[in-house]
């Protein structure tokens, strides 16, 4: 059974370790925070400026003053500090952020990352924080649908998509394996989910499928 | 006495020129400076370059600024929103001009006028779309882009208090794209939830020193305004 | 009667405009803060990150965390703040500071300024954030007595020392006179010490010195 | 559980590497990490480049570093001092390299380096000796020097409080250098005064974020340090 989106964010998280500095990007990459436990300190980083974000507040506890990079509405978490634009993105230019998870359109065997803009028809793409995170985090990790809606591959020889960054996808999780991104071989298998085919994964890849 | 307290909006934006940059401080609607927006459309001033995150949503705000014809070219990192419909017609029928440029890279460009550089190198969008015609230089081996610091005649800025030195401090989330704009502006416009005496606020607390802000103006955005359904 | 240090620092204060950030360098500069009066809000900015700078602590009062760029201690005005190092001298570098008054070895009438080594037997000068302030205030003005020790003018067609930073200096304050520096002009005199001739100012000057 | 908390110099300076280049806090005795340079004469690592602002005074901290022969070449804006005795020997013997720069190009060269920006502009030093060696461009009609970052293996920074995820709170004008230091090492490693439960600092108050800081070391200076005649 390929993994849902919740079961892949909580794939992700399982490899997350304590310590780590953490940026999530919108969509499912954002539910990775729901599946670290509690008692695994992460820190959670979000673009505009904050440092060790917890989960949405409760009804009635909301500070409206307090949102993330998604717009959403937050908590801080004991530890948390604030800092402005120019020292958030310091943080993550400079190379301070351990892991960033981001969604992704393609990613290509040599680790290049497409997911602002389709090129076509996108008048106006919208690039936000992601290509500074693609360029200055220090691993990036992809977790997204194997493939799109219309069964075409998102792991591909090369991108199709204008890029985000080069050669800066580190891993990507996906409904139906985990794939280590390595930098002379191209896409490695490192797990499968469960009941599901390292044959099926391939078939449904756009480049060629390492065993290891 | 020095004292930037202003008694109004229009006050506050008094003297802003047709054909004007102007930085729009602000994330999502933390630290937007929202009746300084309105004041702008109020005030006039046409042909502007904006510069902010986003490009507005619904027909409000930055959106209703587009709308009535006063922006001639914005400059942000994500022109899409829940709602674009005033950047999308405008952009595609070719009325507004739109460069976009990486968050980290807008935030440090819009510093880098504030600090007195006038370019400096980054490895963000190296080998992208938005690296074209920009120079680019490798440092160690790897490839660099050459971004140049982003000045402006007016900052929009807000804050949740102030004092008649012009000393901000932000609340939550709220400091953002603020302090940087508040350094890269010929006239900086500060609006803010409270004005406190000279000497309330924490030395350390102070997150943009008054030398960065021209005018004060404060605007109570109302207990409604701070309930989460009112954003 | 030439000006002794204390009326050279008082002259320069009286010229000194409410609401002005000023940065004042090491010597007679500090002594500036000194005249200028209470009721008239000047802000004074350090190197090191104090933004408001007050007088002197009275003793047992001092707070051995709070020195100026001179390493001295002292006091907040109300409204004061505190920032960094990068902070600090992105608001020097920026055009933050509306005045900066520095001493000098010698100004040159293009206004080159030369404060920060003598270039002989100097083995290892000491910058500080001299060039930085030359570079960076919105004016520059120099106190510093008229001629050297031993009787040579300070005051030059062109600098011998190595330079602090090239056509920085508006105006001069010495013992004897108050000299505009003008972009096309040169020296040309806005006041004298009390008894002071115009004939001796040009005498101990090492250019021409201009009416107006 | 993050606990970045050491319970000696020792453990806080383990590891420190022969050649390394160490970024070393404060502005006068003011945020100048006195315990973790003694920490680091003992722990004996030599050949290093140290980058300060000032070149020590007297025979101890900094200067002690020097006069044992740790230290290869300097990097600072202000050589001199009060009691500069044991630099100038060392330099004027030809057993110390100097690299002087201007104070606010070192502190942006470090900012630089925490930041990701390899190189900027400054005009800071344009045609004086100091930009000797370094490219020029002109932007706008205006000279500017080419400066590159200063990345450091190591940084000793010195700060008023902690918590154990490594948040630093400074006191007075005890930031100066460190914040920037702390961004800009592999090994970033803090001496406090005051160690707080996690969640006691306040969020605006944070003046280093934990994310910068490896190792939290407490020295307590005693109340003696704090009367200025023990300066």
């Amino acid at each position: 059974m390929p993994f849902d989106r919740n079961q892949m964010a909580a794939r992700l998280a399982a490899d997350v370790p304590e310590g780590w500095c953490v940026n999530l990007g919108i969509g499912i990459p954002t539910l990775v925070a729901n599946h670290v436990p509690a008692e695994r300190e992460v820190i959670f980083q979000s673009e505009n400026g904050v440092i060790g974000m917890g989960p949405a507040p409760a009804k009635g506890a909301e500070d409206p003053w307090l949102i993330n990079a998604g717009k959403q509405l937050i908590t801080l978490v004991k530890g948390a500090s604030f800092v402005g634009h120019a020292d958030s993105f310091a943080m993550i230019r400079g190379g301070h952020i351990d892991l960033c998870v981001l969604g992704a359109f393609e990613v290509a065997e040599n680790g290049d990352l497409a997911n602002w803009a389709t090129g076509e028809n996108d008048t106006a793409p919208a690039v936000g924080g992601a290509m500074d995170l693609a360029a200055g985090a220090k691993r990036v990790w992809v977790v997204m649908e194997h493939t799109t809606k219309d069964g075409r591959p998102k792991l591909v020889e090369k991108c199709s998509y204008p890029l985000t960054g080069l050669r800066c996808i580190r891993r990507v999780y996906t409904n139906l394996a985990v794939i280590d991104v390595l930098p002379e071989k191209g896409f490695v298998l490192r797990d499968l989910a469960p009941g599901v085919t390292f044959e099926e994964v391939q078939a449904k890849s756009g480049a060629k499928l390492h065993l290891n | 006495m020095i004292n930037k307290i202003v008694a109004s909006v229009a006050e506050a934006l008094d003297g802003v020129k047709d054909g004007s940059t102007v930085l729009i401080g602000g994330f999502g609607a933390v630290g937007q400076p929202d009746a300084l927006i309105e004041g702008l459309i109020e005030q006039g001033a046409k042909n502007l370059t904006i510069a902010l995150n986003n490009a507005g949503s619904g027909h409000v705000g930055v959106a209703r600024l587009m709308e009535v014809g006063r922006v001639r070219k914005i400059i942000c990192s994500f022109p899409r929103s829940s709602d674009p419909v005033v950047f999308e017609t405008l952009y595609r029928e070719g009325k507004l001009e739109l460069e976009i440029t990486p968050q980290g890279t807008l935030a440090e460009r819009i510093r880098a006028a504030g600090a007195g550089i006038p370019a400096f190198y980054t490895a963000t969008a190296a080998g992208t779309l938005l690296a074209r015609g920009k120079e680019t230089r490798e440092f160690d081996g790897r490839e660099y882009v050459m971004e140049k610091a982003l000045k402006a005649d007016v900052a929009l800025v807000e804050a949740w208090e102030a004092d008649r030195w012009g000393n901000l401090v932000y609340r939550g989330s709220g400091a953002n794209f603020n302090p940087i704009m508040a350094m890269a502006a010929e006239l900086t416009v500060a609006q803010v939830q409270h004005i406190r005496e000279l000497g309330e606020l924490h030395p350390h607390m102070v997150g943009t020193p008054g030398v960065y802000v021209n005018r004060v103006v404060q605007v109570d955005r109302g207990g409604d305004w701070l309930k989460p359904e009112a954003r």
